[in-house]
């Protein structure tokens, strides 16, 4: 019996990455003594000492930059932001030194950037972003969304052995709400690029990914229950590269597609997801391709206020339905 | 007062009896606050995570009290006590913490994050430092206008390694701005010690670097944070530029209320309970004949009571309406605020 | 007479609004004495003074934090970037101090951040990035990007009058290379979010912004003589909030719609107008949109790669040709 | 050699004839490297804008010299003298600044943006600052495999003010890390003195605060410069954590060739060309019987020999094929580089 929850899928992906190769090594505030806000590291600095598990300032900029570096001499980081929200100090460092390096002098930046993201949990306009959108544009990054307990480990582990930079945004929903049994021996691995299909369906397909596949998958079992109509559920776990055959195959296979992210709508990740659909599948689509995101807001934070912002299994149904019947 | 050797003292008290019991209530008012959003964080009437300056109230009274009308504050997480001397009132404080439409931003964001202009307060965002750039532009502002304002904000010794603490004091001492900077070194970032977040922990040696006027003080001695503030307004009120104060102090809870802070020596603990701010202010009140133990006691039970009501208001009053989630984003798309305000009528937090 | 260039009008625009507002003022570096990297704020200095026309240490973040806390008091700052790929180190500052301080507490910020943006001058790949898409997905903030020199004098006057913050996008291949008569009387001021039509055209519509308005003309003119197709070209100039009624009017009319930006596909606007074409307009379309855009690639430097990298005449006419036939 | 008074000095010179004499060749190919590069610009042959260390040649000479090998570099604009002194040829920097495909990037970047980390160098980015977290990274990198490699950067004046700068540094400071970062005080940041960047322009001041080691040094002094940077690596060599160095001196261009500085007095750059730091050298040599003037002057031709060699071969390089624009954004995506490298044979960059 091994069943484990989302968050210590996580401990457990870095632990095994520290214990496999001594280049790796984790950084950011509070992972060492305190074991990271979210405890992702509790024990990490007893088992792996100080240089491995190294507590830094409150410097994002410098924490990213000087991961780089270290990236450059073959050493194998991992930055741990507080909160994801704070990515945005580090914005420079990672869209032009980290994501353009190979590119402009062949220099691969093995890197890995994670930490907690998205809402759900009353953290305000603050401790509660998404910020693949900003990431996904910049040529150079990989990001990738574990919606699983299973993918929370084997991506955080692809992500470490992956040469170049991956952005790895964990959910904080679902830290503690999800639990899974995985196994003891095998080595988890979930291949970067690759999407997931959750639930097969013929009569439309939604894409999605983080905690919104479990609004999905909620939404469709009612849309199968209530309506009688299948909804195909894509997780897409990597968010970029995107997973164009998973993609496109889900139009040809359905001609309706229904996109969903937590995030906010406009200049979201659906939006290049329905462009690569009516580009590339066009003549295969039955129906609009609909989008059923968070308003563009910031995440308020009292609680009727963030339910009526964050994208539900009742909004997602009604969108369903509205694309079954078109 | 006892205060460790290398802090700057005091030494004749300019401040008015009268003065002298302000600070002492202001004070006293910031712990029962707290007291009071602990015992509703027990109760689980919080949303989200309580914040405590408990031990370091005077850092924040002290400095905010030095300033007048029209000066500007930037207050950050632990500067509770500043907004009470702004004139912030408890009830608004408790509808925040508590999520509710009578709270400053009808439930859209967290804890202090609020602001009110016309009692001179800016609504912090969580990244440290960038108020320190933006309350530089309040001081640009007032110099700009000729105005003879000056703007104060608050840094942690862990907020001083962010890029805006640099780049905001810098432009600040550049440009002479009428500026001050309290930075509150209260021995942790969260659960990491200042020396491991810097080779020199005496934050003030940075002062000369940027080319401002450096003042180490007692943070926990209200008069001589009081002293260092208003000789900073005072030069900055005459164009003399920004200053940055060090205020040496303690955090005596963990980073937030989940955190039991395990990670702080005893020792460590002890040695600042001796030094608690309020008590020695009393013990000072009391030593040079301001004020008598009963008068001082006397000073709790009304808060209390007003503090009560308070928070009664507050576990009474409804979370918002869905409908606040939307508008505002932009001027002119329709923010439902106006009229939630006007609907709150007399209850409400303007009031 | 009064023919200027793209970059004389932008001049013309902080001058006027620096005459009629005591409150405006711009700030950055060597805008002072040296009159601004491209010479867009020369003479300034000596008409408004120090105090007003502010050369700035090498801070971009506290730049515009310091332009926040002025606005905050009511002052009208513009903030020149001396190139836009420098904002991505005023990231935090802008999309979480400036664009979410209204909606949390009601503060209006009205504040400008401009600079040269764009590709096309062999500035390589920290001096010809488009950064609109990370700022288009913040609520909150405005993105305007003039693509004639009217728009450029008529959008940075609107963009200061503006009681929020507004991105202002100007294009560098455009600052002496456009020229226009704009007559010597009238107050030009272009309102923020509205498109406009650059040719008429019914078989097709290009949505297009910037310099690339001037690549899509140069393309449907060519469309037209060679074969006799009629494309409408549309300058979205507003980019954030976009003007649905001349996007879904255009896909409305035409049924064929042709992104074209210069920025990089992946998450660029293109996306965003996609959806919102397919959301909207489904039914009326009679084709798949395409794009037209640069490459996933940094922005890079020697002509014959630069020239490879950004959107052609020719990638235009080759898209909307297929379109047309399609 | 007469310096100004308040910098450090060298006292005995620990330096043998060879090394002095090296120190002079390559600040001269320094210096002849960027006429000639002056030449090609006023041809129309560079593609994009030309910088210049012309005056500064002594701080980026003097601080690669006192490195060995394995020990990194992150060069900004004005040190392609480390480049030299790295290995860097003179024909890979002409073909960098003329957009060829036999530069070390095949035209994807521009001028000095370029690494080779087999020769120890770091490609920058053009944010000013971002240099130094990274080479402070490298030399997290060195420390945590118990390698005594330093990793040193360099950083202009106006550059001290980015956040970067403070961030990259405190984490260097606090993690005790074999960094040194020198910063070239020369006067101005494009066409913003010093002193309108900062309150107080003794850079060095700064040191303090952050709790590292502080030199200021004639930086148009090399045997200065390298002395105080050789004890910069030998402290970092021990575990004794980073330096700051300031080492004065003047950019005697515009920030770049289409720059005239017409905002210089003058004066200024007659007091700074009465110290140029090859004349002094040269000078110093010549005093102390090192070397012969006629030697000196013998130094020159072969250089502009080989120069005019690696420029010809340059200009008549090709572009870059349209093809190299894309691939090895990540990698397996198909780089075309490592084709377009074999094709090159041996006159490639590589040979
Ligand atoms: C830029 C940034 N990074 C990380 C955090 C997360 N965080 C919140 S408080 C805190 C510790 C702050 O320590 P200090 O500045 O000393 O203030 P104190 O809590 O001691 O008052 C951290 C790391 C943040 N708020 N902002
Ligand atoms: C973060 C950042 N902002 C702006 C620029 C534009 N810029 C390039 S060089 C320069 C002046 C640099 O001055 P200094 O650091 O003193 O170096 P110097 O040119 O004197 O060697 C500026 C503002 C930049 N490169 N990076
Ligand atoms: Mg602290
Ligand atoms: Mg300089």
């Amino acid at each position: 019996m091994a069943v484990v929850t989302y968050v210590e899928a996580i401990r457990q992906a870095i632990w095994e990455e520290l214990e496999r190769d001594p280049a790796v090594f984790l950084l950011g505030q509070d992972v060492g003594t305190y074991g990271g806000a979210f405890r992702v590291s509790a024990g990490m600095l007893e088992r792996f000492g100080p240089e491995r598990v190294r507590d830094t300032p409150i410097s994002e900029s410098a924490i990213v930059g000087c991961a780089i570096g270290a990236a450059l001499l073959g050493m194998r980081p991992i930055v741990e932001m507080q909160f994801i929200d704070f990515i945005g100090l580090a914005f420079n460092m990672i869209t032009n030194f980290a994501a353009k390096a190979r590119y402009r002098w062949g220099a691969g930046v093995s890197l890995v950037i994670r930490g907690p993201s998205g809402g759900g949990v009353h953290g305000g306009p603050f401790h509660s972003q998404n910020v693949e959108a900003w990431f996904a544009h910049t040529p150079g990054l990989k990001i990738v969304q574990p919606a699983t307990v299973r993918d929370a480990k084997g991506l955080l582990k692809s992500a470490v052995r992956d040469p170049d930079p991956v952005i790895y945004l964990e959910h904080k929903f679902l830290y503690r709400r999800l639990k899974e049994d995985l196994g003891e021996d095998e080595e988890i691995l979930t291949p970067i690029g690759r999407a997931a299909s959750r639930r097969a369906g013929d009569d439309l397909a939604i894409l999605t990914y983080g905690a919104m596949v479990h609004v999905a998958l909620e939404a469709a079992e009612r849309l199968s229950r209530e309506d009688g109509a299948e909804a195909e559920v894509i997780d897409l776990r990597t968010l970029s590269p995107l997973d164009d055959e998973a993609i496109l195959g889900a139009a040809r296979r359905t001609g309706r597609i229904l996109l969903v992210h937590e995030d906010t709508r406009t200049g979201g990740l659906a939006g290049e997801l329905a462009a690569r659909v009516c580009e590339s599948a066009f003549e295969w689509l039955d129906a609009p391709v609909l989008r059923v995101t968070a308003p563009d807001t910031p995440v308020p934070y009292s609680p009727p206020l963030e339910d009526a912002f964050l994208p539900s299994a009742d909004k997602v149904l009604d969108a369903a339905r509205r694309l079954a019947a078109y | 007062m006892d205060a460790p050797p290398d802090l700057l003292r005091h030494t004749t008290a300019r401040l008015s009896e009268k003065q002298l019991l302000e600070l002492y209530r202001f004070m006293l008012m910031n712990r029962l606050v707290e007291d009071r959003l602990g015992k509703l964080y027990r109760q689980g009437k919080i949303v989200g995570g309580l914040y405590s300056s408990f031990g370091q109230e005077a850092t924040s009274v002290g400095s905010a009290y030095a300033l007048r009308p029209g000066d500007k504050i930037g207050p950050m997480i632990r500067n509770l006590g500043s907004l009470l001397v702004k004139g912030i009132r408890p009830r608004e404080i408790f509808c925040q913490y508590m999520a509710r439409a009578a709270g400053p931003t009808f439930g859209r964001d967290v804890n202090l994050h609020f602001g009110d202009l016309q009692r001179d307060c800016v609504a912090p965002i969580s990244m440290l430092g960038a108020l320190i750039p933006v309350l530089a532009g309040m001081a640009l502002a007032a110099k700009m206008r000729g105005e003879d304002h000056v703007a104060l904000t608050w840094i942690g010794d862990g907020g001083t390694s962010t890029g805006d603490f640099h780049e905001g004091l810098n432009l600040a001492a550049a440009w002479k701005l009428p500026f001050i900077l309290v930075v509150e070194n209260n021995g942790y970032a969260y659960s990491t010690p200042t020396g491991m977040q810097m080779a020199n922990s005496r934050i003030v040696d940075r002062a000369q670097g940027y080319g401002v006027r450096g003042d180490r003080v007692d943070g926990n001695d209200v008069i001589a944070v009081y002293h260092a503030t208003a000789r900073a307004v005072h030069r900055a009120r005459r164009g003399e530029g920004p200053t940055l104060i060090e205020a040496v102090t303690f955090r005596m809870r963990g980073h937030a209320e989940h955190d039991d802070a395990g990670y702080v020596p005893l020792e460590l603990v002890e040695y600042w309970r001796a030094r608690d701010p309020i008590a020695r202010l009393r013990r000072y009140l009391v030593v040079n004949g301001f004020a008598s133990e009963q008068q001082l006691d006397a000073m709790t039970e009304p808060i209390r009571a007003e503090l009560e009501a308070d928070a009664e208001f507050a576990l009474s009053s409804p979370f918002p309406d869905a409908a606040l989630a939307r508008g505002g984003v932009v001027a002119g798309d329709g923010d439902p605020r106006g009229a939630a305000r006007l609907a709150q009528g007399s209850s409400g937090w303007l009031s």
